[in-house]
């Protein structure tokens, strides 16, 4: 059980790690695209390993299974969001940053 | 403790911050995304607050459905707000001073935050909701016992108000009320989203299943009518933006949606007629098992919250048809 | 009291900003998100009365003694779908309004009336 | 370790809420939103485990749903008809 513990520790400290750091390129990147690349990054590898973490908290099958849920759930319709948002930030002409610009 | 403190002050302090924002802000559409993040934060506070139910639904009506029919009238009048001039803001400031000072006053005397003694929880009510409910009605949720049986006619009034409310916007918007000249419908280019479009189809069955999901689990746990119907809605939302309106329309048709906006009242208060002409007083579902009144009540709790998922679907679904046809025939 | 009382203060201030949005702004769809930021106000300050300190949601368990009291959170449950409904009734009318004037900007709707009745006046 | 988790999820949501004050258009608000969407389902989830009753995750199912929902209004209402870039004037007052 403890080997489980110190899994779910390492999982969870990773996920708040990626979460943070995301978290951090979301307001300190230069634009909209290098932002939208810090968000996908807390919401699949964030997102995921906190709540494998969570699962290997062992509360029981019913608790397991919707933490899969909700897993698989935004594995599905966070990346979908992220790619539709660039679409149509694209599509509109948002400007790209290039080395030198200024901050937007 | 101190941890459910910390993370209470955070959040109040970001809804704090989200609100000041949204007041400042001039243009609307900025406002209206505020709006959602606000919604989410509050469902946040729900959770800590032990109201889970509340949570739900806050989050199913206050970012599924209220942001979509903020945007689609944005979209159909002025995003921008005029600047309010100076002097016309100043009894607002008074008002409002006067109201907070007022409120802070009387605030001495409520209860302590979270303490086991105020007159809320020494009730003796409280007891009968939480201990004697396992008995009488025999549901974990006590929020569901409470609002389906304990409180039952309350909520029929409240159905009924959905259903007025759900007349009314078909009154002031629906196909009765079309503007002269309404032009013709232009098709949107969805092409560039074919992710969208698969990932949506490929949601759409999961997400029904779980609108019938929490309406029938709302015994156990968090969920109900009120949740089960706003999610219902909310997945037709999410089928009317991506595929188009028309298709949207195919699927549910206008008059069946009307029709179901009427079943729900009609069969809570059938329910009731019912339990009436089996001998037991309006709304006691006791007389469906007299042998066994947990099962009784099982029954009508059943009854009158399909009747309540059924009627909040049809409105709100409604409600959007009925808003996102004039953005169609606007453009 | 400021340990006891604090949601409260924090509530009450989501309230003002509330209603100051609603008095102090002219623009209609402003005045609803105004209207339901104090009704979320008001929303949490009823659910706040209903926590106690270290209870759990009203959902009866085996291995749970202490839980939170299940009647706020029914009626702020309904009351949420009703705010729905009648935030839609009004965004219905804001529509409407902006058909006919061409403005959602309470004054310039009121300045509107305020000529129509001039020009009826001076036919008569 | 989670008390750890549930901070840093707090801190993320601010700065995430920084992000969709600044803006400066509407794509950079509808990302923080939908990060802060996904920062409320791990909420919910991590404080369920916080606070010892994790039996109530359908909330965070219904959060993840109701995100993606909003996004994809916010795109659908928006673009089609309103200049959505910064460069029309949108943002603070």
């Amino acid at each position: 059980m403890i080997v489980l513990e110190i899994a779910s520790g390492v999982l969870l400290a990773a996920g708040a790690l990626f979460v943070i750091s995301g978290g951090v390129g979301l307001l300190r990147f230069p634009d909209f695209y290098t932002r939208t690349h810090a968000a996908g990054l807390t919401d699949s590898a964030g997102a995921g390993l906190i709540l494998l973490g969570l699962l290997l908290q062992g509360a029981g099958w019913e608790t397991a299974v919707r933490l899969l849920i909700i897993m698989l759930f935004l594995a599905l319709t966070s990346p979908t969001s992220t790619h539709i948002l660039a679409h149509a930030a694209r599509r509109d002409g948002v400007p790209v940053w290039r080395e030198g610009d200024p901050r937007r | 403790m101190t941890t459910f403190v910390l993370i209470n002050v955070t959040l109040l302090a970001i809804l704090i911050a989200t609100a000041l924002t949204i007041s400042g802000m001039r243009t609307l559409y900025a406002a209206t995304m505020l709006t959602a993040l606000f919604s989410l934060v509050t469902a946040c506070l729900f959770v800590l607050l032990d109201a889970v139910d509340v949570a739900f639904t806050e989050a199913a009506v206050g970012v599924g459905i209220s942001t979509v029919l903020l945007l689609g009238v944005l979209s159909l009048t002025r995003s921008r707000e005029a600047v309010t001039p100076r002097l016309r803001r100043l009894p607002g400031a008074v008002v409002v001073l006067f109201t907070g000072g007022t409120l802070i006053y009387a605030s001495q005397d409520l209860p302590e935050f979270g303490s086991p003694t105020t007159p809320v929880q020494t009730h003796p009510l409280t007891d009968v909701y939480l201990r004697q409910s396992q008995e009488d009605i025999g549901i974990p949720n006590t929020v569901t016992s409470v609002l389906a049986s304990y409180r039952g006619l309350d909520t029929l009034g409240e159905l009924v108000v959905v259903f007025t409310a759900g007349v009314a916007v078909l009154a002031l918007l629906g196909p009765l009320m079309q503007p002269a000249e309404a032009r013709e419908r232009e098709v949107l280019d969805l092409v560039d989203y074919r992710v969208l479009r698969v990932v949506t189809g490929m949601l759409m069955p999961f997400i029904l299943l779980f609108a019938l999901y929490v309406l029938f689990h709302g015994d156990f746990g968090p969920g109900g009518g009120f949740q089960a119907g706003v999610i219902f809605a909310s997945g037709f939302v999410l089928y009317g933006l991506v595929f188009g309106l028309d298709r949207a329309q195919q699927v549910l048709p206008r008059r069946v949606l009307w029709v179901l906006i009427a079943v729900g009242p009609v069969l809570y208060a059938g329910v009731g007629v019912a339990n009436m002409l089996l001998g037991g007083a309006f709304l006691d579902y006791d007389t469906f098992a007299p042998d066994d009144a947990a099962a009784g009540q099982h029954i009508g709790i059943l009854l009158v919250e399909s009747a309540i998922g059924v009627t909040v679907a049809a409105v709100m679904t409604s409600i959007f048809f009925g808003f996102a046809n004039r953005v169609e025939s606007s453009r | 009291m400021i340990a006891t009382h604090y949601v409260y203060w924090l509530l009450f201030a989501l309230m003002m900003i509330g209603l100051y949005v609603v008095i102090s702004h002219g623009n209609m769809l402003k005045k609803l998100i105004g209207l339901s930021l104090f009704q979320v106000g008001v929303f949490l300050f009823f659910i706040s009365l209903g926590k106690v300190d270290g209870g759990s949601a009203p959902i009866v368990s085996e291995d749970v003694e202490t839980y939170s009291h299940p009647l706020p959170q029914v009626l702020i449950l309904t009351a949420i779908v009703v705010g729905v409904a009648t935030l839609a009734v009004g965004l219905a009318l804001a529509v409407r309004i902006f058909e006919s004037y061409g403005t959602v900007e309470e004054d310039q709707v009121l300045l509107r009336d305020a000529d129509d009745r001039e020009q009826d006046g001076g036919a008569s | 370790m989670i008390f750890a988790v549930m901070a840093a999820l707090l801190v993320t949501m601010v700065l995430a809420l920084v992000r969709a004050f600044l803006g400066p258009d509407l794509y950079n608000r509808i990302l923080a939103i939908n990060m802060f969407g996904t920062k409320t389902v791990l909420f919910v989830a991590v404080a369920g485990f916080l606070f010892g009753r994790p039996d109530f995750l359908d909330i965070g199912i219904l959060y993840a749903l109701v995100n993606f929902v909003a996004v994809v209004a916010v795109l659908r209402l928006t673009h089609h008809d309103e200049p959505a870039t910064g460069r029309n004037g949108d943002g603070h007052s």
